[in-house]
């Protein structure tokens, strides 16, 4: 098992946000999460990444349990994410933003800083090699010096991107990656995320975006209320009545 | 990228200025308060890493001040230890003590650490105020020496000790040049700009915060040993909140998180006060008003004013950028 | 640089004043002016003030030359180095023999180069610490407090008892006080049955304070510090109940603390240093009269002193026949306090001790069924 | 017992007053997002006008606190109008320097109108009253009773009148207020106005057992600053409920621990709390 | 009933809304479509006076916006709700949906009857009427918003893309309502991604690109061009 969750639960004063949750990651796949709002995805991410640390139960990785590790360390072990409201360092430009992504695989200390030591030049010099890889990689070498305050939605997530992936990380999470991105552009993105699976990165997204699932994802885990309702392949998971009843509703298939 | 070029060129224009400035005036006032600035430059760098390049406002720096200030003070007048030896170990126990405050007061964020960092800065004055077998309290330190002769090198004269600050100042604006430039700074402003994502980014923000607390200590007890060594009496009132608040009125009114703006801010905001004296009563009564509307004209300090001409220039070229975009 | 050399420089430029070819004596000075210690800046300067006015009348002669006096004020926030700052400027920019420093810290900062800068510091601060530095160029102005604690122990023990409650203020001064008066009273047989202080920059209401001190069912109580919150803390020890005597710090003075009890029934029993306006000294009647008229409202002791500080220093230039060298100046000090005229004698001071300290005879008062009574000193 | 009870009467009044002054500064803080370093000085100019008012328009200590009610209010609101809504769209450290700037320009007006020296407020209500071993004046009980009465009143304002409840929203979202269609401005003088207010009726009750000075303000502001951190910024009940829990632990930790280091029981309670639960006693989730 | 003429709005010099014409008729619902980046959010802004128009005119019921608060738009019955939001974070949902009634907060009874409704929509913000807005999650809050905008009543509503992060099934019951609200005299203009599902409910729809408008028409004459459909519809 890659990423393996067992019994995993958070509680917000009186509501169990996150409910019992068994969940297995595969390695290598596109894993979707999907759910009414309010089901506990977002609030799930969290736990994995250790924004939060659950109130039961626990996070493996790689048969380790991270689950009460900070944030950090967690990213410093290969997983990245991306937010439901785009996140950003909203002041900087989108090389500084994604050249800070990269920091974390750096050791350089105040003493290289000040001295200039040879370490601080490489890994300076890694650093940005990576930030141009990365951003080329996401297709926005052309606004690579333009703030990101002034970016449009697509291209900020595509910032976001970047981002997670200037970590070097084994698996991404993404939250709603494509939330007010057009049809046309939906795709573009679903072509990165492809991309980036096809590169060994493991996946993990959520999405309200039925047809986009539907086409990437190799399993799905449905959530309501917190808890696990369902899990399968894309088409499993379109024919569950319970599914249906709580979250795709008649356009199912649209 | 290009925008610390301009920084460094005006820090060094300034330095330049600064390094020549006793060779055209002979005015012992001028020198005096000039030395003085450097002093306060020197502190406001300190703040700058933490408020400026992190996002946390201290707000008991003077009382970090004060620690360096009294460290060095007791150290030379009471323990009798040489004062190079005490100058080296003041920033030390202030940078010591201010981990062991850092390590708590970073637990908490934004307006929290700033009232929290008020009151252990208000604490330390009280302390240095009361416990008076230590400190002398109210009455004060008197008898700090001068800086000891280095071989032919004597401290004695206005000018001696003018440039030895300088000196001072030059290397700790060093050593903040190559921090802020360094992978490290980045991970501070990436703290500042969101906490958040630079924690999910693997960047450890505990760590990191630290260090920057830290860091403003030393520069922070090294300024106070320096006045300590200056000004040659202290009293607890060097700890004050009015202290910080003039610290980081120099940070703001210069430029916050830029690197020439603790320099031009505190040029600026000691002048202006000194030149304001004549008013006798009435000085308070303009400089008030003369701060606010500083602040709301610049509202980015001087620096930011001269930088948000380039962001013009720079927008153009992003709308270039766009449509270059659109026609591929 | 040599700093003496700069003064002399400059000082033949700044004190000739070409249109009334009168020459010009600048006198320093260097206090707070702003900020919560302004009050007690006012005051000093007022003081000075009055007395370079009154000299300025018809100016005083020295060498044969008329000279006036002009005072250069500067505000230093009660911050030692805005004293330096300003200290530097006024030897630079005005070339002043004499700079008035009304606080220890201001002092001791100037005292690290008045020396090599050839200033006099007109020290207004009862701290001992400095005028046992050493320091040639510094005079002390206020009188020490030592000889208070006798005659106020004994007034107070016989009249109300031994059991005494100490609320001194937080300041230096304050606790110096506390610290010579409590042993004292306890060796002479009284008892003290509570001891704190009250920091007036910071209390807002003293009944917490009374309430505990008043616990212990004190016979006298001791405090002081400015004289209208001093007679804040007596008002309401009365409404607490309170009905012993009160030992006052020197600092208050009874004519001012009668502004806000209203009546001097309240302070009944009160002992403590003959105000200013009670005082039996020669030039006293004189220079309330003045002082009284020009700003509305009586002086106290601290205009008083620089007042008559600023006489005796231009006495002492006459007599040195010099009006920069501070040096020499401070040589005829003692001169200066001989041949000062009776009707400006706002206080009467023999002699100047070794150390640079005026040497004052004190007076002390009680309020006694409503009214000021000297009480004389053995 | 006896002296304990005194002790709680004491901690009474003192809240009172703590509170009060919280409550102006909590509220502007909501607009400012950092404390207003002015509010001190407002409180001051608030004991000067109501003295003024009394000892030279020879009004009536009611009449006279209503006009000073009015002028401090106006004032704060000038200060909103000129100063902080210019700088609405900076970072809110740029206000808290204006805010300095204020203050450092009130003290000095202070000092050059009215004079440097303390200043007596009379009032009316100086009886001395003893009950049940108790001894307090009546203006004592004036200022709780008061405060309170004002503390009351302005909670209700706030939570159940709609004009209340638009102070709090723009507090937490400046564009949002103006999409429910709500003038931002007006709102944010409105805000600056009650606080000057609550001001000034504070320092109006507290000057006759003080006394009136240009330095007056130091002595609550600081205090008031921890106050609204114990009970969480913006928070209204937190105010009231940190201004009486400094006060009780003031009279009683003066009594009980050293009165000497009185002062420092707000400052370090404000550390402990603080070290322990980094976002205030008050705080709440939200992401 | 509202008119934009020649409208241009500008980010320091960058023309984000680049001289536009936009007409909505009473009882009309309008969608603006479009990529992302191309203008749609700053034509909202500038119509609901969070941001100033660099020229031209914008015109409700025949009177000029021009200078006007959004407080002072808001209560010539334009209301917006934001694609950010905007939510009051610390007040409880209950409070939230109230303040979006402020300029009807004269008749109480009224209220009551909106905020009813409002809960019938979205159920599960009865729910969490007494929760903090800011601790719900993503699509909750987004309920929050649109709810906040129908508690207005007013009579033209700006919906900046309402079905950002709802799920399939709330999407369906939101296009449902907003159609509702329009039957019952509230004209609509809207910007969304799903431009299949707007469209469908639409009287007329524009389109943008690079700040400019490109394609406008009639719902129907969008439906049938080619490039509208492979480039919004994805079919
Ligand atoms: N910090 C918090 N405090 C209290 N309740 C919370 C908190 N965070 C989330 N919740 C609640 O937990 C539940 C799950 O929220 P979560 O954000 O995980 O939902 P989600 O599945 O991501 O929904 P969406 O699709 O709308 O983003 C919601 O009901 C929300 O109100
Ligand atoms: N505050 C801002 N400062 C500078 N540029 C901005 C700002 N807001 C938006 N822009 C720019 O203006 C253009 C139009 O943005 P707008 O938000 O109106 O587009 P949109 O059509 O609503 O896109 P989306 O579908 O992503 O919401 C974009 O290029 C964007 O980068
Ligand atoms: C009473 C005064 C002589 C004391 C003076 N305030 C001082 O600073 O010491
Ligand atoms: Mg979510
Ligand atoms: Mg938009």
């Amino acid at each position: 098992m890659y990423i393996e969750t067992k019994e995993l639960s958070k509680q917000f004063g009186g509501l169990r946000a996150v409910n019992n949750v068994d969940f297995s990651i595969d390695k290598g796949k596109i894993n979707a999460i999907i759910g009414p709002n309010g089901a506990g995805k977002t609030t799930f991410f969290n736990l994995i990444s250790g924004v939060y640390k659950p109130t039961s139960g626990q996070v493996m990785f790689k048969g380790k349990d991270i689950s009460t590790l900070p944030a950090n360390k967690i990213a410093e072990l290969g997983v990245a994410r991306t937010f439901q409201t785009t996140h950003l360092f909203e002041k900087s430009n989108v090389f500084e933003n994604v050249v800070v992504g990269h920091s974390l695989r750096t050791q350089s200390n105040l003493w290289d800083a000040i001295f200039r030591t040879k370490r601080l030049k490489q890994e300076q010099e890694r650093s940005n090699q990576k930030a141009l890889e990365v951003i080329s990689f996401v297709g926005l070498s052309n606004v690579a010096d333009v703030p990101v305050a002034n970016l449009s939605q697509e291209e900020k997530k595509r910032v976001a991107f970047a981002l997670a992936l200037a970590t070097d990380p084994e698996i991404i999470f993404l939250d709603e990656p494509t939330a007010g991105v057009n049809p046309d552009e939906t795709e573009e993105l679903s072509a990165l995320i492809k991309k980036m699976a096809q590169q060994g990165i493991t996946i993990c997204l959520i999405e309200h975006k039925m047809k986009m699932i539907m086409e990437l994802a190799d399993k799905i885990m449905v959530l309501n209320y917190g808890e696990k309702i369902a899990e399968g392949t894309p088409n499993e998971i379109n024919q569950n009545e319970e599914v249906i009843r709580a979250y795709l509703g008649g356009s199912a298939s649209a | 990228m290009i925008k610390n070029n301009t920084q460094k060129y005006i820090v060094l224009g300034l330095l330049l200025v600064a390094l020549l400035f006793p060779l055209f005036t002979q005015n012992n006032y001028y020198i005096h308060v000039m030395t003085l600035s450097f002093i306060w430059m020197i502190a406001v760098y300190g703040l700058n890493i933490l408020a400026g390049y992190t996002g946390y406002l201290s707000l008991a720096h003077a009382g970090f001040f004060a620690i360096g200030a009294y460290a060095l003070g007791l150290l030379t007048v009471k323990a009798e230890v040489g004062f190079w030896l005490a100058l080296f170990l003041a920033p030390i126990i202030t940078t010591i003590i201010g981990f062991g405050i850092g390590l708590i007061a970073l637990r908490t964020k934004e307006h929290f650490f700033a009232i929290y960092t008020l009151c252990v800065g208000y604490v330390i004055y009280l302390l240095i105020d009361k416990w008076d077998s230590l400190t002398e309290g109210v009455r004060g330190l008197m008898g700090i020496p001068l800086p000891s002769d280095i071989g032919p090198i004597s401290f004695e004269s206005n000018i001696a000790q003018y440039y030895f600050i300088l000196v001072v100042l030059l290397f700790s604006i060093f050593v903040i040049y190559r921090i802020v430039n360094s992978i490290v700074g980045r991970k501070l402003v990436a703290i500042r700009n969101s906490e958040q994502l630079a924690l999910s980014l693997g960047i450890s923000t505990k760590k990191n915060k630290l260090l920057a607390f830290v860091l403003s200590t030393f520069f922070a007890g090294l300024a106070g040993a320096l006045y300590a060594s200056f000004i040659r009496f202290l009293g607890p009132d060097i700890g004050s909140t009015n202290i910080t608040f003039d610290l980081l009125m120099y940070l703001i009114v210069g430029g916050i998180g830029t690197l020439s703006g603790p320099i031009i801010g505190t040029l600026l905001v000691v002048w202006l006060s000194q030149n304001l004296q004549f008013l006798q009563d009435y000085r308070m009564l303009i400089f008030g008003p003369l701060l606010a509307l500083l602040i709301i004209f610049s509202p980015r300090g001087i620096v930011g004013m001269f930088s948000s001409m380039k962001q013009n220039l720079q927008q153009k070229r992003t709308l270039r950028q766009k449509e270059q975009k659109k026609e591929a | 640089i040599d700093g003496s050399s700069t003064t002399n420089n400059n000082s033949t430029d700044s004190s000739t004043n070409a249109e009334t070819k009168e020459k010009v004596v600048n006198i320093g000075y260097t206090g707070p002016l702003s900020g919560s210690a302004a009050l007690y800046g006012e005051n000093t300067l007022n003081g000075l003030e009055m007395a370079a006015e009154e000299i300025n009348e018809e100016g005083f002669e020295v060498n044969g030359e008329t000279y006036k006096l002009n005072i250069v004020s500067l505000d230093d926030k009660y911050l030692p180095n805005e004293s330096a700052s300003n200290a530097k400027r006024l030897v630079q920019e005005n070339a002043t023999p004499i700079i008035y420093a009304p606080h220890s810290g201001g002092i001791a900062a100037l005292q690290v180069f008045n020396e090599q800068e050839n200033f006099i510091i007109g020290a207004y601060s009862s701290e001992p610490a400095i005028t046992e530095q050493g320091n040639e160029l510094t005079v002390r102005i206020p009188p020490s407090y030592h000889g208070y604690v006798e005659p106020f122990t004994k007034y107070s023990m016989e009249r109300f008892g031994e059991k005494l409650a100490a609320i001194p203020p937080v300041t230096q001064y304050g606790q110096d006080w506390a610290d010579e008066l409590l042993p004292y009273w306890e060796e002479q047989g009284g008892e003290v049955v509570h001891d704190s202080s009250v920091d007036f920059a910071k209390e807002t209401d003293f009944y917490t304070l009374l309430t505990n001190a008043l616990e212990s069912d004190p016979d006298v109580i001791f405090l002081g510090g400015p004289s209208e919150p001093t007679a804040n803390v007596v008002n309401q020890a009365r409404q607490l109940g309170f009905e012993g005597g009160f030992i006052i710090m020197d600092q208050a003075k009874l004519d001012e603390m009668k502004r806000i009890t209203e009546t001097y029934e309240v302070l009944e029993g009160a002992i403590g240093t003959m105000p200013l306006v009670e005082a039996d000294y020669p030039g006293v009647p004189a220079f309330v009269e003045k002082y009284t008229e020009e700003h509305g409202i009586e002086p106290g002791s601290e205009a008083g002193f620089h007042y008559v500080s600023l006489y005796i220093f231009v006495e002492a230039m006459k007599a040195a026949g010099n009006v920069e060298d501070a040096t020499v100046i401070r040589e005829h000090i003692q001169a200066g306090l001989d041949t000062l005229p009776e009707d400006k004698q706002v206080y009467v001071i023999p002699s100047i001790d070794e150390n640079g300290g005026f040497e004052i005879l004190t007076r002390v008062s009680a309020v006694e069924d409503g009214e000021i009574i000297g009480i004389p000193i053995d | 017992m006896e002296i304990l009870i005194q002790q709680l009467f004491n901690g009474l009044t003192i809240g009172s007053v703590y509170s009060l002054v919280a409550l102006g500064l909590t509220l502007v803080y909501g607009i400012l997002h950092v404390p207003n370093f002015a509010h001190g000085a407002i409180y001051m100019i608030g004991g000067y006008v109501t003295l003024t008012m009394m000892v030279y328009a020879g009004l009536s200590y009611w009449l006279a606190m209503i006009i000073s009610v009015l002028v401090v209010g106006t004032l704060a609101l000038l200060m909103e109008r000129l100063i902080f809504h210019p700088l609405r769209n900076s970072i809110s450290i740029n206000s808290m320097i204006a805010a300095i700037g204020m203050l450092l320009f009130l003290e000095a007006f202070a000092q050059l109108f009215w004079g440097p020296d303390y200043r007596e407020m009379p009032t009316p209500y100086n009886e001395v009253v003893n009950v049940f071993g108790l001894t307090f004046t009546v203006q004592r009980i004036l200022i709780v009773v008061a405060a309170i009465v004002v503390m009351i009143l302005l909670y209700v304002f706030l939570k159940k009148t709609f004009i209340g409840r638009t102070i709090i929203a723009l507090s937490q979202n400046r564009e949002g207020a103006f999409l429910v269609g709500i003038n931002a401005n007006k709102v944010a003088m409105l805000t600056f106005f009650i606080a000057g207010a609550l001001a000034a009726i504070a320092a109006s009750l507290t000057s006759p057992i003080n006394l009136v000075f240009p330095g007056m303000g130091h002595l609550v502001i600081l205090k008031a600053f921890v106050i609204i951190i114990i009970g969480g910024m913006g928070s209204i009940p937190g105010a009231i409920v940190g201004g009486y829990i400094l006060g009780f632990s003031e009279s009683i930790g003066a009594t009980y621990i050293s009165s000497d280091y009185k002062d420092i029981i707000a400052f370090v309670l404000l550390i402990i709390i603080l070290s322990i639960k980094p976002n205030g006693i008050f705080a709440k989730g939200e992401h | 009933m509202l008119k934009l003429n020649k409208v241009t709005v500008k980010y320091g010099n960058y023309a984000a809304v680049n001289n536009i014409n936009i007409q909505v008729k009473q009882g009309e619902i309008v969608v603006l479509l479009g990529a992302n980046g191309a203008g749609k959010s700053t034509v909202f802004h500038s119509i609901s006076g969070l941001k100033k128009t660099a020229s031209g005119e914008i015109e409700f019921e025949g009177v000029a916006l021009k200078g006007k608060s959004p407080d002072k738009i808001v209560q010539a019955g334009i209301v917006q709700c934001a694609e950010d939001r905007k939510l009051f974070p610390r007040m409880t949902v209950y409070d939230n949906l109230i303040m979006g009634a402020y300029i009807h907060r004269k008749t109480k009874s009224r209220i009551k009857q909106t905020i009813k409704e409002v809960y019938e929509l979205f159920p599960i913000l009865y729910e969490k009427r007494h929760d903090m807005a800011g601790s719900l999650s993503g699509g909750q809050q987004q309920m929050v918003a649109i709810g906040r905008a129908l508690m207005a009543k007013p009579k033209l509503m700006l919906l900046d893309e309402p079905s950002i992060g709802l799920a399939p099934l709330i999407v369906e019951q939101m296009f449902d309502s907003i159609q509702q609200i329009n039957q019952e005299g509230t004209t609509i203009l809207l910007a969304e991604q799903n431009a299949n599902a707007a469209l469908n409910i639409a009287d007329k729809g524009y389109v943008f690109e690079n700040g400019g408008v490109v394609v406008e028409g009639s719902k129907e004459e969008l439906l049938s061009n080619e490039e509208v459909r492979k480039a919004y519809i994805g079919a």
